[in-house]
Protein backbone atom coordinates (compact mmCIF):
# COMPACT_ATOMS: atom_id res chain seq x y z
CA UNK A 1 0.00 0.00 0.00
CA UNK A 2 2.73 2.43 0.99
CA UNK A 3 4.67 1.81 -2.22
CA UNK A 4 1.53 2.43 -4.26
CA UNK A 5 0.92 5.71 -2.38
CA UNK A 6 4.47 6.88 -2.97
CA UNK A 7 4.25 6.08 -6.68
CA UNK A 8 0.87 7.76 -6.93
CA UNK A 9 1.91 10.98 -5.21
CA UNK A 10 5.23 11.01 -7.09
CA UNK A 11 3.41 10.76 -10.41
CA UNK A 12 0.86 13.41 -9.41
CA UNK A 13 3.50 15.89 -8.24
CA UNK A 14 5.62 15.33 -11.33
CA UNK A 15 2.57 15.96 -13.52
CA UNK A 16 1.80 19.08 -11.45
CA UNK A 17 5.31 20.41 -11.93
CA UNK A 18 5.07 19.64 -15.64
CA UNK A 19 1.90 21.73 -15.88
CA UNK A 20 3.53 24.62 -14.09
CA UNK A 21 6.44 24.54 -16.50
CA UNK A 22 3.97 24.31 -19.40
CA UNK A 23 2.20 27.37 -18.02
CA UNK A 24 5.47 29.27 -17.90
CA UNK A 25 6.48 28.21 -21.39
CA UNK A 26 3.07 29.42 -22.55
CA UNK A 27 3.71 32.75 -20.86
CA UNK A 28 7.03 33.03 -22.65
CA UNK A 29 6.00 31.89 -26.10
CA UNK A 30 2.42 32.89 -26.86
CA UNK A 31 2.05 36.03 -29.00
CA UNK A 32 -0.91 37.96 -27.66
CA UNK A 33 -1.81 38.64 -24.02
CA UNK A 34 -5.21 36.94 -24.08
CA UNK A 35 -3.91 33.56 -25.19
CA UNK A 36 -1.09 33.87 -22.65
CA UNK A 37 -3.57 34.62 -19.92
CA UNK A 38 -5.73 31.67 -20.93
CA UNK A 39 -2.89 29.18 -20.92
CA UNK A 40 -1.31 30.56 -17.77
CA UNK A 41 -4.36 30.26 -15.54
CA UNK A 42 -5.30 26.82 -16.83
CA UNK A 43 -1.81 25.51 -16.30
CA UNK A 44 -1.15 26.77 -12.81
CA UNK A 45 -4.61 25.98 -11.41
CA UNK A 46 -4.36 22.43 -12.73
CA UNK A 47 -0.72 22.20 -11.71
CA UNK A 48 -1.57 23.17 -8.16
CA UNK A 49 -4.48 20.73 -8.18
CA UNK A 50 -2.23 17.84 -9.11
CA UNK A 51 0.33 18.81 -6.51
CA UNK A 52 -2.34 18.99 -3.83
CA UNK A 53 -3.60 15.62 -5.01
CA UNK A 54 -0.08 14.25 -4.71
CA UNK A 55 0.39 15.71 -1.22
CA UNK A 56 -2.91 14.52 0.21
CA UNK A 57 -1.66 11.12 1.49
CA UNK A 58 1.24 12.75 3.35
CA UNK A 59 -0.80 15.64 4.75
CA UNK A 60 -1.16 13.90 8.11
CA UNK A 61 -4.81 13.53 9.03
CA UNK A 62 -8.08 14.35 7.37
CA UNK A 63 -8.26 17.95 8.57
CA UNK A 64 -4.87 18.82 7.10
CA UNK A 65 -5.92 17.20 3.82
CA UNK A 66 -9.13 19.24 3.80
CA UNK A 67 -7.08 22.40 4.39
CA UNK A 68 -4.94 21.61 1.35
CA UNK A 69 -8.06 21.19 -0.75
CA UNK A 70 -9.39 24.49 0.61
CA UNK A 71 -6.18 26.20 -0.47
CA UNK A 72 -6.59 24.77 -3.95
CA UNK A 73 -10.26 25.81 -4.19
CA UNK A 74 -9.34 29.34 -3.09
CA UNK A 75 -6.68 29.52 -5.77
CA UNK A 76 -9.24 28.37 -8.34
CA UNK A 77 -11.71 31.05 -7.26
CA UNK A 78 -8.98 33.66 -7.12
CA UNK A 79 -7.51 32.65 -10.47
CA UNK A 80 -10.86 32.73 -12.22
CA UNK A 81 -11.75 36.16 -10.90
CA UNK A 82 -8.38 37.74 -11.49
CA UNK A 83 -8.15 36.26 -14.98
CA UNK A 84 -11.54 37.62 -16.00
CA UNK A 85 -10.69 41.05 -14.68
CA UNK A 86 -7.30 41.09 -16.41
CA UNK A 87 -8.99 39.94 -19.62
CA UNK A 88 -11.51 42.76 -19.26
CA UNK A 89 -8.62 45.14 -18.78
CA UNK A 90 -6.82 43.83 -21.86
CA UNK A 91 -10.00 44.01 -23.93
CA UNK A 92 -10.61 47.57 -22.84
CA UNK A 93 -7.10 48.90 -23.25
CA UNK A 94 -6.13 47.28 -26.57
CA UNK A 95 -8.33 47.12 -29.73
CA UNK A 96 -9.26 43.52 -30.60
CA UNK A 97 -6.68 42.01 -33.05
CA UNK B 1 18.98 20.79 -2.83
CA UNK B 2 17.78 23.17 -0.14
CA UNK B 3 20.96 25.20 -0.69
CA UNK B 4 20.09 25.57 -4.38
CA UNK B 5 16.56 26.63 -3.42
CA UNK B 6 17.90 29.24 -0.98
CA UNK B 7 20.35 30.66 -3.53
CA UNK B 8 17.59 30.92 -6.15
CA UNK B 9 15.28 32.59 -3.63
CA UNK B 10 18.00 35.04 -2.57
CA UNK B 11 18.85 36.00 -6.15
CA UNK B 12 15.15 36.38 -6.94
CA UNK B 13 14.59 38.73 -3.99
CA UNK B 14 17.57 40.92 -4.89
CA UNK B 15 16.61 40.86 -8.57
CA UNK B 16 13.03 41.93 -7.96
CA UNK B 17 14.17 44.61 -5.49
CA UNK B 18 16.62 46.00 -8.05
CA UNK B 19 13.99 45.90 -10.75
CA UNK B 20 11.52 47.74 -8.52
CA UNK B 21 14.04 50.56 -8.12
CA UNK B 22 15.11 50.92 -11.70
CA UNK B 23 11.87 50.45 -13.65
CA UNK B 24 10.26 53.49 -15.30
CA UNK B 25 6.75 54.25 -14.09
CA UNK B 26 5.19 53.94 -10.65
CA UNK B 27 2.66 51.24 -11.52
CA UNK B 28 5.16 48.49 -12.48
CA UNK B 29 7.26 49.47 -9.47
CA UNK B 30 4.34 48.74 -7.15
CA UNK B 31 3.72 45.38 -8.83
CA UNK B 32 7.41 44.63 -8.37
CA UNK B 33 7.14 45.61 -4.71
CA UNK B 34 4.22 43.22 -4.12
CA UNK B 35 6.23 40.45 -5.80
CA UNK B 36 9.11 41.40 -3.48
CA UNK B 37 6.78 40.99 -0.48
CA UNK B 38 5.72 37.56 -1.70
CA UNK B 39 9.31 36.43 -2.13
CA UNK B 40 10.21 37.74 1.32
CA UNK B 41 7.40 35.63 2.78
CA UNK B 42 9.02 32.59 1.14
CA UNK B 43 12.41 33.61 2.54
CA UNK B 44 10.93 33.84 6.03
CA UNK B 45 9.54 30.31 5.65
CA UNK B 46 12.99 29.09 4.63
CA UNK B 47 14.40 30.83 7.71
CA UNK B 48 11.94 28.88 9.84
CA UNK B 49 10.19 32.04 11.07
CA UNK B 50 6.64 31.10 10.03
CA UNK B 51 4.96 33.78 12.16
CA UNK B 52 6.93 36.48 10.36
CA UNK B 53 6.17 34.84 7.00
CA UNK B 54 2.47 35.04 7.84
CA UNK B 55 2.74 38.72 8.76
CA UNK B 56 4.75 39.56 5.63
CA UNK B 57 2.33 37.67 3.36
CA UNK B 58 -0.79 39.17 4.94
CA UNK B 59 0.55 42.74 5.09
CA UNK B 60 2.40 42.67 1.75
CA UNK B 61 -0.31 41.12 -0.43
CA UNK B 62 -3.33 42.36 1.52
CA UNK B 63 -2.82 45.90 2.71
CA UNK B 64 0.41 47.43 1.39
CA UNK B 65 -0.40 46.61 -2.25
CA UNK B 66 -3.74 48.41 -2.16
CA UNK B 67 -2.29 51.33 -0.21
CA UNK B 68 0.46 51.90 -2.78
CA UNK B 69 -1.91 51.46 -5.70
CA UNK B 70 -4.22 54.15 -4.30
CA UNK B 71 -1.23 56.47 -4.10
CA UNK B 72 -0.06 55.64 -7.64
CA UNK B 73 -3.49 56.40 -9.09
CA UNK B 74 -3.74 59.72 -7.29
CA UNK B 75 -0.16 60.79 -7.96
CA UNK B 76 -0.44 60.78 -11.74
CA UNK B 77 1.34 63.76 -13.26
CA UNK B 78 4.07 65.87 -11.72
CA UNK B 79 6.48 64.59 -14.38
CA UNK B 80 8.21 67.91 -15.06
CA UNK B 81 9.37 68.48 -11.52
CA UNK B 82 10.60 64.89 -11.18
CA UNK B 83 12.97 65.18 -14.15
CA UNK B 84 14.36 68.41 -12.72
CA UNK B 85 15.18 66.72 -9.42
CA UNK B 86 16.83 63.63 -10.92
CA UNK B 87 20.46 63.52 -9.72
CA UNK B 88 23.14 63.69 -12.41
CA UNK B 89 25.08 60.52 -13.34
CA UNK B 90 28.22 61.34 -11.27
CA UNK B 91 26.00 61.82 -8.22
CA UNK B 92 24.35 58.50 -8.90
CA UNK B 93 27.70 56.73 -9.18
CA UNK B 94 28.86 58.29 -5.90
CA UNK B 95 25.64 57.21 -4.21
CA UNK B 96 26.05 53.71 -5.63
CA UNK B 97 29.59 53.46 -4.23
CA UNK B 98 28.47 54.70 -0.83
CA UNK B 99 25.61 52.20 -0.66
CA UNK B 100 27.89 49.43 -1.89
CA UNK B 101 30.28 50.12 0.98
CA UNK B 102 27.41 50.09 3.48
CA UNK B 103 26.15 46.81 2.09
CA UNK B 104 29.61 45.30 2.10
CA UNK B 105 30.19 46.34 5.70
CA UNK B 106 26.89 44.75 6.73
CA UNK B 107 27.68 41.57 4.82
CA UNK B 108 31.10 41.29 6.49
CA UNK B 109 29.51 41.89 9.88
CA UNK B 110 26.91 39.23 9.15
CA UNK B 111 29.51 36.69 8.07
CA UNK B 112 31.50 36.74 11.31
CA UNK B 113 29.04 37.12 14.13
CA UNK B 114 30.10 36.01 17.66
CA UNK B 115 30.54 32.25 17.70
CA UNK B 116 28.45 31.15 20.69
CA UNK B 117 25.30 32.67 19.24
CA UNK B 118 23.70 34.58 22.15
CA UNK B 119 20.11 33.37 22.20
CA UNK B 120 17.16 33.94 24.50
CA UNK B 121 15.36 30.89 23.18
CA UNK B 122 16.01 28.89 26.33
CA UNK B 123 14.63 31.47 28.77
CA UNK B 124 11.65 32.16 26.50
CA UNK B 125 10.55 28.56 26.26
CA UNK B 126 11.24 27.78 29.92
CA UNK B 127 8.48 30.07 31.20
CA UNK B 128 5.91 29.21 28.54
CA UNK B 129 4.06 26.52 30.52
CA UNK B 130 3.53 29.09 33.28
CA UNK B 131 1.66 31.23 30.74
CA UNK B 132 -0.26 28.33 29.26
CA UNK B 133 0.86 29.51 25.80
CA UNK B 134 2.61 27.19 23.36
CA UNK B 135 3.93 29.63 20.77
CA UNK B 136 7.12 31.27 22.14
CA UNK B 137 6.64 34.33 19.91
CA UNK B 138 3.19 34.96 21.39
CA UNK B 139 4.77 34.50 24.81
CA UNK B 140 7.35 37.18 23.97
CA UNK B 141 4.79 39.52 22.41
CA UNK B 142 2.18 39.25 25.12
CA UNK B 143 4.10 38.60 28.32
CA UNK B 144 7.85 39.12 28.35
CA UNK B 145 7.76 42.26 26.17
CA UNK B 146 4.08 43.07 26.72
CA UNK B 147 4.88 46.77 27.08
CA UNK B 148 6.35 46.86 23.53
CA UNK B 149 3.20 45.37 22.07
CA UNK B 150 1.04 47.75 24.08
CA UNK B 151 3.03 50.76 22.86
CA UNK B 152 2.80 49.45 19.32
CA UNK B 153 -0.97 49.15 19.58
CA UNK B 154 -1.01 52.81 20.66
CA UNK B 155 1.26 53.71 17.72
CA UNK B 156 -1.37 52.29 15.36
CA UNK B 157 -4.02 54.53 16.91
CA UNK B 158 -1.73 57.55 16.58
CA UNK B 159 -1.05 56.68 12.92
CA UNK B 160 -4.80 56.67 12.21
CA UNK B 161 -5.18 60.01 14.01
CA UNK B 162 -2.24 61.50 12.09
CA UNK B 163 -3.79 60.40 8.79
CA UNK B 164 -7.17 61.83 9.78
CA UNK B 165 -5.51 65.11 10.71
CA UNK B 166 -4.53 65.55 7.06
CA UNK B 167 -8.14 66.20 6.13
CA UNK B 168 -9.18 69.81 5.35
CA UNK B 169 -11.25 71.33 8.18
CA UNK B 170 -14.50 71.39 6.25
CA UNK B 171 -14.18 67.62 5.68
CA UNK B 172 -13.59 66.72 9.32
CA UNK B 173 -15.91 63.86 10.38
CA UNK B 174 -16.66 62.90 6.77
CA UNK B 175 -16.33 59.51 5.09
CA UNK B 176 -12.72 58.51 4.35
CA UNK B 177 -11.49 57.44 0.94
CA UNK B 178 -12.96 57.58 -2.56
CA UNK B 179 -16.46 56.38 -3.44
CA UNK B 180 -16.60 52.99 -5.14
CA UNK B 181 -19.61 52.33 -7.43
CA UNK B 182 -21.64 49.27 -6.49
CA UNK B 183 -20.52 46.44 -8.82
CA UNK B 184 -23.87 44.90 -9.69
CA UNK B 185 -22.43 41.99 -11.66
CA UNK B 186 -19.09 40.71 -12.85
CA UNK B 187 -16.13 38.95 -11.28
CA UNK B 188 -15.33 41.57 -8.62
CA UNK B 189 -18.77 41.40 -7.05
CA UNK B 190 -18.62 37.59 -7.08
CA UNK B 191 -15.25 37.65 -5.32
CA UNK B 192 -16.39 40.29 -2.86
CA UNK B 193 -19.39 38.17 -1.96
CA UNK B 194 -17.67 34.79 -1.73
CA UNK B 195 -14.22 35.59 -0.31
CA UNK B 196 -14.95 37.73 2.79
CA UNK B 197 -16.87 35.04 4.72
CA UNK B 198 -14.03 32.57 4.11
CA UNK B 199 -11.49 35.28 4.88
CA UNK B 200 -13.15 36.19 8.17
CA UNK B 201 -13.13 32.55 9.27
CA UNK B 202 -9.46 32.18 8.24
CA UNK B 203 -8.55 35.48 9.93
CA UNK B 204 -10.14 34.53 13.23
CA UNK B 205 -8.63 31.04 12.98
CA UNK B 206 -5.14 32.47 12.52
CA UNK B 207 -5.65 34.98 15.35
CA UNK B 208 -6.91 32.15 17.60
CA UNK B 209 -4.29 29.55 16.68
CA UNK B 210 -1.58 32.09 17.48
CA UNK B 211 -1.49 30.93 21.09
CA UNK B 212 0.08 27.58 20.28
CA UNK B 213 1.09 27.65 16.59
CA UNK B 214 2.27 30.35 14.16
CA UNK B 215 -0.36 33.07 13.97
CA UNK B 216 -1.62 35.85 16.17
CA UNK B 217 -3.49 39.10 16.37
CA UNK B 218 -1.47 41.10 13.85
CA UNK B 219 -1.75 38.44 11.13
CA UNK B 220 -5.43 37.75 11.87
CA UNK B 221 -6.24 41.46 12.03
CA UNK B 222 -4.53 42.10 8.69
CA UNK B 223 -6.55 39.35 6.98
CA UNK B 224 -9.80 40.73 8.38
CA UNK B 225 -8.77 44.19 7.22
CA UNK B 226 -8.03 42.88 3.71
CA UNK B 227 -11.49 41.34 3.53
CA UNK B 228 -13.02 44.63 4.66
CA UNK B 229 -11.09 46.49 1.98
CA UNK B 230 -12.22 43.98 -0.67
CA UNK B 231 -15.88 44.48 0.28
CA UNK B 232 -15.39 48.26 0.31
CA UNK B 233 -13.61 48.33 -3.06
CA UNK B 234 -16.40 46.27 -4.62
CA UNK B 235 -18.91 48.80 -3.34
CA UNK B 236 -20.66 46.29 -1.09
CA UNK B 237 -19.71 48.00 2.19
CA UNK B 238 -19.87 51.74 2.85
CA UNK B 239 -17.17 52.99 5.20
CA UNK B 240 -18.79 54.69 8.21
CA UNK B 241 -17.99 58.40 8.61
CA UNK B 242 -14.94 59.16 10.70
CA UNK B 243 -17.09 60.76 13.39
CA UNK B 244 -19.08 57.58 14.08
CA UNK B 245 -18.79 56.32 17.69
CA UNK B 246 -18.64 52.64 16.74
CA UNK B 247 -15.66 53.14 14.44
CA UNK B 248 -13.69 55.07 17.06
CA UNK B 249 -14.43 52.48 19.73
CA UNK B 250 -13.27 49.73 17.38
CA UNK B 251 -9.92 51.46 16.81
CA UNK B 252 -9.18 52.05 20.49
CA UNK B 253 -10.72 48.81 21.86
CA UNK B 254 -7.46 46.84 21.68
CA UNK B 255 -5.15 49.28 23.45
CA UNK B 256 -7.81 50.05 26.07
CA UNK B 257 -8.29 46.36 26.93
CA UNK B 258 -4.51 45.95 26.98
CA UNK B 259 -4.08 48.86 29.40
CA UNK B 260 -7.04 47.65 31.48
CA UNK B 261 -5.58 44.18 31.91
CA UNK B 262 -2.19 45.77 32.58
CA UNK B 263 -3.62 47.90 35.39
CA UNK B 264 -5.48 44.84 36.66
CA UNK B 265 -2.02 43.36 37.16
CA UNK B 266 -1.49 45.75 40.10
CA UNK B 267 -4.48 44.22 41.87
CA UNK B 268 -4.33 40.52 41.12
CA UNK B 269 -0.66 40.07 40.27
CA UNK B 270 2.55 41.79 41.26
CA UNK B 271 2.67 44.78 38.93
CA UNK B 272 1.72 46.46 35.66
CA UNK B 273 1.20 44.02 32.77
CA UNK B 274 1.95 40.95 34.87
CA UNK B 275 -0.48 38.06 34.85
CA UNK B 276 -1.63 35.95 37.85
CA UNK B 277 0.06 32.52 37.58
CA UNK B 278 -2.89 30.25 36.89
CA UNK B 279 -5.00 32.80 35.05
CA UNK B 280 -2.67 34.09 32.32
CA UNK B 281 -4.10 32.43 29.23
CA UNK B 282 -7.70 33.71 29.42
CA UNK B 283 -6.40 37.26 29.91
CA UNK B 284 -4.02 36.93 27.00
CA UNK B 285 -6.79 35.62 24.77
CA UNK B 286 -9.02 38.52 25.83
CA UNK B 287 -6.33 41.01 24.84
CA UNK B 288 -5.66 39.17 21.58
CA UNK B 289 -9.34 39.28 20.61
CA UNK B 290 -9.66 43.01 21.28
CA UNK B 291 -6.35 43.68 19.54
CA UNK B 292 -7.38 41.71 16.44
CA UNK B 293 -10.43 43.96 16.11
CA UNK B 294 -8.39 47.13 16.57
CA UNK B 295 -5.61 46.09 14.19
CA UNK B 296 -8.19 45.27 11.51
CA UNK B 297 -9.99 48.60 11.99
CA UNK B 298 -6.74 50.57 12.04
CA UNK B 299 -5.42 48.98 8.85
CA UNK B 300 -8.67 49.57 6.96
CA UNK B 301 -8.67 53.22 8.05
CA UNK B 302 -5.01 53.66 7.13
CA UNK B 303 -5.65 52.30 3.64
CA UNK B 304 -8.77 54.42 3.26
CA UNK B 305 -6.87 57.62 4.11
CA UNK B 306 -8.12 60.94 5.41
CA UNK B 307 -11.87 61.77 5.39
CA UNK B 308 -12.89 63.16 1.97
CA UNK B 309 -16.55 62.91 1.16
CA UNK B 310 -19.35 64.49 3.25
CA UNK B 311 -21.44 61.99 5.20
CA UNK C 1 24.07 32.52 5.73
CA UNK C 2 22.97 33.29 2.19
CA UNK C 3 20.10 35.31 3.56
CA UNK C 4 22.48 37.37 5.70
CA UNK C 5 24.23 38.55 2.55
CA UNK C 6 20.83 39.01 0.89
CA UNK C 7 19.73 41.24 3.75
CA UNK C 8 22.90 43.33 3.42
CA UNK C 9 22.38 43.62 -0.34
CA UNK C 10 18.76 44.72 0.17
CA UNK C 11 19.88 47.37 2.64
CA UNK C 12 22.39 48.67 0.07
CA UNK C 13 19.78 48.65 -2.72
CA UNK C 14 17.19 50.36 -0.52
CA UNK C 15 19.67 53.02 0.53
CA UNK C 16 20.66 53.65 -3.10
CA UNK C 17 17.03 54.00 -4.11
CA UNK C 18 16.32 56.28 -1.17
CA UNK C 19 19.21 58.56 -2.12
CA UNK C 20 18.82 58.75 -5.89
CA UNK C 21 15.11 58.36 -6.60
CA UNK C 22 13.59 61.80 -7.24
CA UNK C 23 9.91 60.79 -7.02
CA UNK C 24 8.68 60.64 -3.43
CA UNK C 25 6.57 57.52 -4.01
CA UNK C 26 9.67 55.70 -5.24
CA UNK C 27 11.62 56.94 -2.23
CA UNK C 28 9.00 55.37 0.05
CA UNK C 29 9.21 52.11 -1.92
CA UNK C 30 12.99 52.14 -1.59
CA UNK C 31 12.66 52.82 2.13
CA UNK C 32 10.47 49.72 2.47
CA UNK C 33 13.08 47.69 0.59
CA UNK C 34 15.63 48.93 3.11
CA UNK C 35 13.30 47.95 5.97
CA UNK C 36 12.80 44.50 4.51
CA UNK C 37 16.56 44.04 4.37
CA UNK C 38 17.07 45.09 7.98
CA UNK C 39 14.32 42.73 9.15
CA UNK C 40 15.99 39.97 7.17
CA UNK C 41 19.20 40.59 9.11
CA UNK C 42 17.16 40.17 12.32
CA UNK C 43 15.79 36.90 10.97
CA UNK C 44 19.23 35.54 10.15
CA UNK C 45 20.61 36.46 13.57
CA UNK C 46 17.58 34.80 15.20
CA UNK C 47 18.20 31.63 13.25
CA UNK C 48 21.82 31.08 14.33
CA UNK C 49 21.28 29.25 17.62
CA UNK C 50 20.24 25.60 17.83
CA UNK C 51 16.57 26.56 18.00
CA UNK C 52 15.15 29.76 16.47
CA UNK C 53 15.27 32.65 18.97
CA UNK C 54 11.70 34.06 19.33
CA UNK C 55 12.69 37.51 20.62
CA UNK C 56 14.06 38.97 17.34
CA UNK C 57 11.17 37.37 15.45
CA UNK C 58 8.67 39.09 17.74
CA UNK C 59 10.50 42.39 17.19
CA UNK C 60 10.32 41.90 13.43
CA UNK C 61 6.57 41.25 13.55
CA UNK C 62 6.04 44.42 15.56
CA UNK C 63 8.40 46.25 13.21
CA UNK C 64 6.52 45.13 10.10
CA UNK C 65 3.23 46.48 11.41
CA UNK C 66 4.76 49.80 12.47
CA UNK C 67 6.57 50.06 9.10
CA UNK C 68 3.18 49.65 7.41
CA UNK C 69 1.72 52.43 9.57
CA UNK C 70 4.69 54.68 8.75
CA UNK C 71 4.31 53.96 5.01
CA UNK C 72 0.59 54.78 5.17
CA UNK C 73 1.31 58.08 6.89
CA UNK C 74 4.15 58.94 4.49
CA UNK C 75 1.90 58.29 1.49
CA UNK C 76 -0.81 60.55 2.88
CA UNK C 77 1.78 63.30 3.39
CA UNK C 78 2.99 62.89 -0.21
CA UNK C 79 -0.60 63.07 -1.45
CA UNK C 80 -1.20 66.25 0.54
CA UNK C 81 2.04 67.76 -0.85
CA UNK C 82 0.91 66.80 -4.34
CA UNK C 83 -2.53 68.34 -3.84
CA UNK C 84 -1.03 71.61 -2.58
CA UNK C 85 2.03 72.07 -4.78
CA UNK C 86 1.25 69.77 -7.68
CA UNK C 87 4.71 68.27 -7.41
CA UNK C 88 5.45 64.69 -6.37
CA UNK C 89 9.01 65.49 -5.45
CA UNK C 90 11.05 67.74 -3.16
CA UNK C 91 12.97 69.78 -5.70
CA UNK C 92 15.00 72.78 -4.47
CA UNK C 93 12.40 75.50 -4.25
CA UNK C 94 13.50 77.77 -7.12
CA UNK C 95 10.29 79.80 -7.14
CA UNK C 96 9.62 81.78 -3.90
CA UNK C 97 6.27 80.77 -2.30
CA UNK D 1 11.29 11.77 0.17
CA UNK D 2 11.96 15.27 1.47
CA UNK D 3 14.69 15.76 -1.14
CA UNK D 4 12.24 14.92 -3.93
CA UNK D 5 9.72 17.41 -2.58
CA UNK D 6 12.35 20.11 -2.32
CA UNK D 7 13.38 19.36 -5.90
CA UNK D 8 9.77 19.77 -7.02
CA UNK D 9 9.46 23.01 -5.05
CA UNK D 10 12.67 24.25 -6.65
CA UNK D 11 11.46 23.44 -10.16
CA UNK D 12 8.15 25.19 -9.64
CA UNK D 13 9.89 28.18 -8.18
CA UNK D 14 12.25 28.27 -11.15
CA UNK D 15 9.26 28.16 -13.52
CA UNK D 16 7.58 30.97 -11.61
CA UNK D 17 10.78 33.04 -11.76
CA UNK D 18 11.15 32.50 -15.50
CA UNK D 19 7.58 33.64 -15.98
CA UNK D 20 8.17 36.55 -13.64
CA UNK D 21 11.27 37.66 -15.55
CA UNK D 22 9.55 37.59 -18.94
CA UNK D 23 6.30 39.12 -17.76
CA UNK D 24 7.89 41.91 -15.70
CA UNK D 25 9.69 42.98 -18.86
CA UNK D 26 6.45 42.70 -20.82
CA UNK D 27 5.24 46.01 -22.22
CA UNK D 28 1.65 45.99 -21.05
CA UNK D 29 0.41 46.29 -17.46
CA UNK D 30 -1.56 43.09 -18.06
CA UNK D 31 1.68 41.16 -18.46
CA UNK D 32 2.88 42.39 -15.13
CA UNK D 33 -0.34 41.44 -13.42
CA UNK D 34 -0.02 37.96 -14.87
CA UNK D 35 3.51 37.82 -13.51
CA UNK D 36 2.29 38.60 -10.01
CA UNK D 37 -0.44 35.99 -10.29
CA UNK D 38 1.94 33.33 -11.58
CA UNK D 39 4.41 34.09 -8.80
CA UNK D 40 1.58 33.88 -6.26
CA UNK D 41 0.31 30.47 -7.38
CA UNK D 42 3.87 29.20 -7.90
CA UNK D 43 4.71 30.42 -4.40
CA UNK D 44 1.69 28.64 -2.98
CA UNK D 45 2.65 25.38 -4.69
CA UNK D 46 6.25 25.69 -3.47
CA UNK D 47 4.98 26.41 0.05
CA UNK D 48 2.77 23.34 0.08
CA UNK D 49 5.69 21.19 -1.02
CA UNK D 50 7.93 22.82 1.60
CA UNK D 51 5.30 22.16 4.25
CA UNK D 52 5.31 18.48 3.35
CA UNK D 53 9.11 18.33 3.09
CA UNK D 54 10.05 20.20 6.27
CA UNK D 55 6.99 19.52 8.41
CA UNK D 56 7.19 23.05 9.88
CA UNK D 57 3.98 24.02 11.68
CA UNK D 58 1.90 26.73 10.08
CA UNK D 59 3.44 26.75 6.59
CA UNK D 60 0.11 25.60 5.15
CA UNK D 61 -1.43 28.62 6.89
CA UNK D 62 0.97 30.86 5.00
CA UNK D 63 -0.14 29.19 1.76
CA UNK D 64 -3.77 29.70 2.84
CA UNK D 65 -3.18 33.41 3.45
CA UNK D 66 -1.40 33.79 0.12
CA UNK D 67 -4.26 32.00 -1.66
CA UNK D 68 -6.74 34.29 0.03
CA UNK D 69 -4.92 37.59 -0.57
CA UNK D 70 -3.30 36.77 -3.91
CA UNK D 71 -6.61 37.27 -5.66
CA UNK D 72 -7.07 40.45 -3.73
CA UNK D 73 -3.77 41.89 -4.97
CA UNK D 74 -4.56 41.04 -8.60
CA UNK D 75 -8.01 42.62 -8.26
CA UNK D 76 -6.43 45.73 -6.77
CA UNK D 77 -4.03 45.95 -9.74
CA UNK D 78 -6.86 45.83 -12.25
CA UNK D 79 -8.87 48.43 -10.34
CA UNK D 80 -5.86 50.70 -10.11
CA UNK D 81 -5.22 50.37 -13.82
CA UNK D 82 -8.83 51.37 -14.40
CA UNK D 83 -8.48 54.39 -12.04
CA UNK D 84 -10.03 53.78 -8.63
CA UNK D 85 -13.44 55.16 -7.81
CA UNK D 86 -14.61 58.71 -8.27
CA UNK D 87 -13.47 61.66 -6.15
Amino acid sequence: MNLFLTLFSGAAITAGVAFFIAGTVALLRFPDPLSRLHALTKADSLGLGLIVLGLLPWAGGWLAALKLILVWLLVLLAGATATQMIAEHIRRSEPPP
Amino acid sequence: MSLVLDVMLALAVIGVAGWTLLVRGNFPAVIGFVAYGLLLALVWVRLGAVDVALTEAALGAGATGVLLLFAVVRLRGGKAEIDAATPSPPQRVAAAILCGVVGLGLAVAMLNLPDPAPSLAAEATRHLPLLGVGNPITGVLMAYRGLDTLLEAVVLVFAVLAIWSMAPDRRWGAIPGPLFPVQSSGPLSLLARVLPPIGIVVGIHIAWVGADAPGGKFQGGTILAAMGILAWVAGLWRLPPVASRGLRWAVVAGPLVFIGVGLLGFVIADGFLSYPPGFAKPLILLIEAAMTLSVAAAIVLMVAGPPERPA
Amino acid sequence: MIFGVTGAALVALGLYGLVTQPALLRKILAFNLLGGGVFLLFGVVARRGAVADPVPQALVITGLVVAFAATALALVLVLRLFQITGAATIAEDKTPP
Amino acid sequence: MAEALLLAAGLIFLAALAGLYRALRGPGAADRMMAAQLLCSGGIAALLLLAAATGLAGVVDVALVLALLGAFASVAFVLAARGLGQR
